[in-house]
């Protein structure tokens, strides 16, 4: 029987038949709390953006307060988050990416409503060495661009990385070309988002 | 996402996203079949060839079947299904039509298809949203740095005297602590070329 | 539900195509015919190519040892092919030294039958298989020595008169490893469904296993025949048999074989022990020194201090010295331990019979 | 049915005489890309584990009913299938470790020990037999993981399973963060079994 021409054929089609309608089942089931669990990553980290972090990190909490403060707005092509306080736009959060080190970063910057402070960053995706370069995604890094007063940079140079004299940002020992990467796809993105919408 | 010119994908992968230096994989055969030159070459054309045409096949299905319908998450399936079944005909008719093409590459195949290097290019492809000719660049890229990393290793370890090292760390481990140095030579290809 | 039955559709679509796509290759592509396999010139089967020979050989049931099944890691399975092989793989090379690329020597794992092929392998490795077994009697025959009668149930073993199976010694409570040791087969080769087997107690792994934790009825393993101690049909001259302790085995073997065979030739058997205790089988010796043609049973006793004993007495080269006679014609086949073959061995080379003449098995 | 001393051997292979990692040199690809923090080489191995036994269990049930010359196919079906279920629990309860593991959940398909034991073991033993024997190939993997990790993870980080143990001041070694460390973790390892190997032999040719 095992040599007639059909049988293997047959016999493929019946393992695939009762594996794949185990896994259809199983992904039929967990369809939505994946998605729930990739939504409320973004949720999170939208939210430390602007600083607003609700103080437990229940997903259902976060996305109770992503509901009521955050709105989804595009400016001149490119989609940025609104932080709404009192009904009115109180910040923003642009998207802006660039190459690291290993592989593209992609992360949010948050500005202020009058595009004069930064208020915050988060990085999306990353693949920075761990421990090193990856260290851009720890807090004592990223609390670093908590209100920096941007109005009046020269040249376009809104972040300055130390140890360039006039330094507003600590670069991370050991991880210079990382430090450099984050604050040149700062400067750049911003300079591009500020020329094509014309907020300033 | 930046776009990346094919041309400087197939360098990136070469030097500063080389699969056995920074990504480990491929490391099973890459340990086994390294001991002479002609083996490691061998070896190592198989597995670029296999690469890039398997690579290239994922590539059509995954977009132009599993993206359709939403079946994603079943890509490791449909892959290596489809790199075991390439590899086991490829095998077949190599045997019968190429006898001598058989005998210095074929007989590779088997080890091919339980090679990570082969599956893990398709699964880079899709999580960096390559195009096509992205696609292209990064297998033929990545086969040749395989290549390039094996026929090293061949050469290194078949310069290597056995006698003059320590009785437990002849064979595998020594040939660890070798590829370990290579990486570390290899970081400093980092920052050269970017890959995505 | 929806959902899951497209998924289903579409998946199982990929998968039948590809294993269409294999099987009609495998059809046609991987279908090289039938050809022949021609064994040690003699045998020939008509067997289906496109397999590797390790493969083959095992479909016409002769089993080519091998650890690593087909892997080409371990370097057991070689052969000689000596036409239709094809040229020597890259896989093989590392595993074959310089006199066996020599002669043809392949691995059988990797070499593949696609047109006729000619092999020679080791002609015992024809019988050689694996039977399961139960034990069917035990016999405690002296308080060291054990006769163990195997039943193969509706299986047939068939081995030349001499010849000794492998036995497997599984793990047990106080043992981690499975072993086989070799013990010669006492019955006689017409008993095909069976095999009898002595077996002394040591301490080792196996002689453990035999007599502390066999019973009546268990389950067992052995595999075989093998070797090359066994009787041979040569110019019908009177033969020599000696052996001591377990070693009568495979002598019993022959003797039995002599006497089914109604074979014509004067037998004499030395049998070495220290005491009238260590003496075993000896109704059966009797039963055969009166069917057999000329047959004579010469038990020597190194230890025995009794006066009642009126055999012979001391080693059994001084009862070899005594009852062979110079540039007789003989036959020599011997049984034993290492330093009692070598002691016998030049007994008897000092009776001016040929070394190519005298057959042993040393355990 | 089963017995306990064959059980016992199983599992004696599994993890030290056959150890798949430093003795039998395979699957070692993840072994060496996951191992930076303990976590991650915890939950790999666990995975791999639960993949490897569930495998063996079905390819050993459906041996005899597989053509030969898809049994190729089938077998790849099979851990792939195992591997989605990790893959999409992974990703639905600990979303966080999904991301951290990235592709090297997919990678665990080809990782050679699946295959090797399937192929090697499953291929012609009973069912419940090669279900123990994958999770025994599996321990001894989890356990070299673990071993390599636990270097790694406090030389580089100073902290066991994420909790700090060596004081903050502490210099971290680089090196041990970064990849090419595993390749000197595994090989000193690997030296050390070598060497207690290499003992017990030299002992037992004195015996003798």
């Amino acid at each position: 029987m095992k040599n007639s021409l059909y049988y293997p054929i047959l016999f493929m089609i019946a393992v695939t038949v009762v594996f794949i309608a185990i896994l259809a089942s199983i992904n039929y089931m967990l369809t939505d709390t994946i998605a729930f669990n990739q939504e409320s990553e973004l949720r999170q980290k939208i939210l430390y953006i602007f600083d607003v972090l609700p103080e437990n990190d229940d997903p259902q909490e976060i996305k109770r307060a992503f509901d009521e403060k955050i709105k989804q707005k595009t400016i001149n092509d490119i989609e940025v988050y609104t932080l709404i306080e009192n009904n009115q736009e109180a910040a923003y959060a642009v998207p802006i990416n660039g190459p690291g080190l290993w592989g593209s970063i992609n992360a949010y910057i948050g500005l202020n409503k009058d595009f004069t402070k930064i208020i915050g960053i988060e990085f999306i995706t990353q693949s920075e060495t761990p421990g090193l370069g990856g260290r851009i995604s720890e807090d004592i890094y990223k609390n670093q661009f908590r209100n920096i007063d941007i109005e009046g940079a020269a040249d376009g140079n809104y972040i300055i990385s130390s140890p360039q004299p006039g330094s507003n940002v600590d670069a991370i020992a050991g991880a210079t070309q990382t430090s450099s990467a984050v604050v040149k796809m700062i400067n750049e993105d911003l300079n591009t988002f500020f020329e094509s919408t014309g907020v300033r | 996402m930046i776009e990346v010119n094919p041309i400087i994908i197939i360098f990136a992968a070469i030097f500063t996203s080389n699969m056995i230096f920074s990504n480990f994989l491929g490391m099973c055969s890459f340990i086994a079949v390294s001991k002479e030159i002609p083996t490691a070459i061998g070896l190592g054309i198989s597995v670029t060839m296999v690469m890039t045409v398997t690579t290239i096949l994922n590539y059509i299905i995954y977009w132009t079947v599993l993206v359709r319908f939403n079946l994603e998450y079943l890509m490791f399936i449909i892959f290596i299904l489809i790199i075991a079944a390439f590899v086991q005909l490829l095998e077949m008719v190599l045997e019968r039509y190429l006898p001598t093409l058989y005998y210095s590459l074929g007989i590779f195949l088997p080890l091919i298809t339980v090679n990570c290097a082969i599956l893990g290019i398709s699964l880079f492809m899709v999580t960096r949203q390559y195009n096509f000719m992205q696609t292209l660049g990064y297998a033929v890229g990545s086969g040749i740095g395989w290549l390039l990393a094996i026929t090293a290793m061949a050469g290194i370890r078949s310069r290597l005297n056995e006698k003059s090292i320590p009785e437990g760390l002849r064979g595998t481990p020594i040939t660890l602590i070798i590829t370990g140095i290579m990486a570390l030579a290899f970081v400093g290809f980092s920052g050269m070329v970017q890959i995505q | 539900m929806n959902t899951i039955l497209t998924t289903i559709f579409i998946v199982t679509c990929i998968t039948a195509i590809l294993a269409t796509l294999l099987t009609i290759s495998n059809k046609t592509i991987g279908n090289y015919g039938e050809v022949t396999l021609t064994i040690n010139d003699d045998k020939e089967y008509i067997v289906q190519g496109g397999n590797t020979l390790l493969d083959t050989l095992r479909a016409e049931s002769i089993f080519i040892p091998s650890a690593c099944g087909g892997k080409g890691s371990c370097g057991y399975c070689k052969a000689r092919v000596l036409e239709g092989g094809g040229p020597v793989l890259a896989t093989e090379k590392p595993l074959l030294s310089k006199e066996e690329l020599d002669s043809n020597v392949r691995l059988t794992c990797q070499c593949k039958v696609k047109q006729n092929i000619k092999i020679e392998i080791p002609e015992e490795l024809f019988n050689v298989k694996e039977y399961a077994v139960y034990i069917e009697k035990i016999e405690q025959l002296t308080s060291t020595i054990k006769l163990l009668r195997f039943n193969f149930g509706d299986e047939e073993i068939s081995f030349k008169p001499g010849q000794y199976v492998q036995l497997k010694a599984p793990a047990y409570e106080g043992n981690e490893e499975e072993v086989y040791r070799a013990y010669s087969i006492a019955s006689s080769v017409n008993d095909t469904h069976a095999v009898e087997l002595l077996i002394g107690y040591t301490g080792g792994i196996a002689t453990t296993y035999v007599h502390h934790h066999l019973r009546e009825g268990d389950q067992a393993h052995v595999n075989g025949p093998y070797g090359d101690f066994y009787y041979h049909e040569d110019d019908g001259g009177p033969i020599i048999l000696a052996g001591a302790g377990t070693g009568m085995a495979p002598i019993m073997s022959i003797l039995q074989y002599m006497a089914d065979n109604d074979i014509k030739r004067k037998a004499i058997f030395f049998f070495g022990a220290r005491t009238v205790d260590d003496l075993f089988l000896l109704d059966k010796l009797k039963m055969l020194e009166e069917k057999l043609y000329d047959f004579k049973f010469i038990p020597t006793l190194s230890r025995e201090e009794s006066q009642e004993w009126k055999g012979e007495k001391g080693r059994v080269t001084i009862a070899i010295d005594k009852y062979v006679e110079k540039g007789g014609n003989y036959t020599a086949y011997l049984c034993g331990s290492p330093q009692m073959i070598d002691s016998i061995v030049e007994a008897l080379l000092k009776k001016e019979i040929p070394l190519e003449k005298i057959y042993y098995d040393k355990f | 049915m089963i017995k306990k001393s064959e059980v016992k051997k199983i599992f004696k292979k599994g993890i030290y005489t056959e150890n798949p990692v430093f003795v039998q040199v395979i699957g070692i690809c993840s072994a060496l890309a996951v191992t930076n923090l303990m976590m991650n080489s915890l939950i790999m191995g666990i995975a791999l584990s639960f993949v490897t036994a569930f495998s063996c269990l079905t390819v050993s049930l459906l041996k005899s009913y597989t053509p030969k010359h898809i049994r190729m196919m089938v077998q790849v079906l099979i851990i792939s299938s195992f591997v989605i279920i990790v893959d999409i629990y992974l990703k639905a309860y600990m979303p966080n470790m999904s991301k951290s593991l990235g592709p090297y959940v997919g990678l665990i398909i080809t990782n050679c020990i699946i295959m090797g034991r399937a192929e090697g073991f499953a291929q012609a033993n009973p069912p419940i037999l090669s279900f123990l024997d994958g999770i025994a190939s599996g321990l001894g993997y989890t356990l070299v993981l673990l071993m390599i990790s636990s270097i790694r993870e406090i030389l580089g980080f100073g902290t066991v399973f994420g909790f700090q143990i060596l004081p903050e001041t502490i210099t971290k070694w680089t090196l041990m963060v970064m990849p090419p460390s595993a390749f000197f973790i595994l090989a000193c390892i690997m030296w050390v079994t070598n060497n207690r190997r290499l003992k017990l032999e030299r002992k037992g040719v004195e015996k003798r």
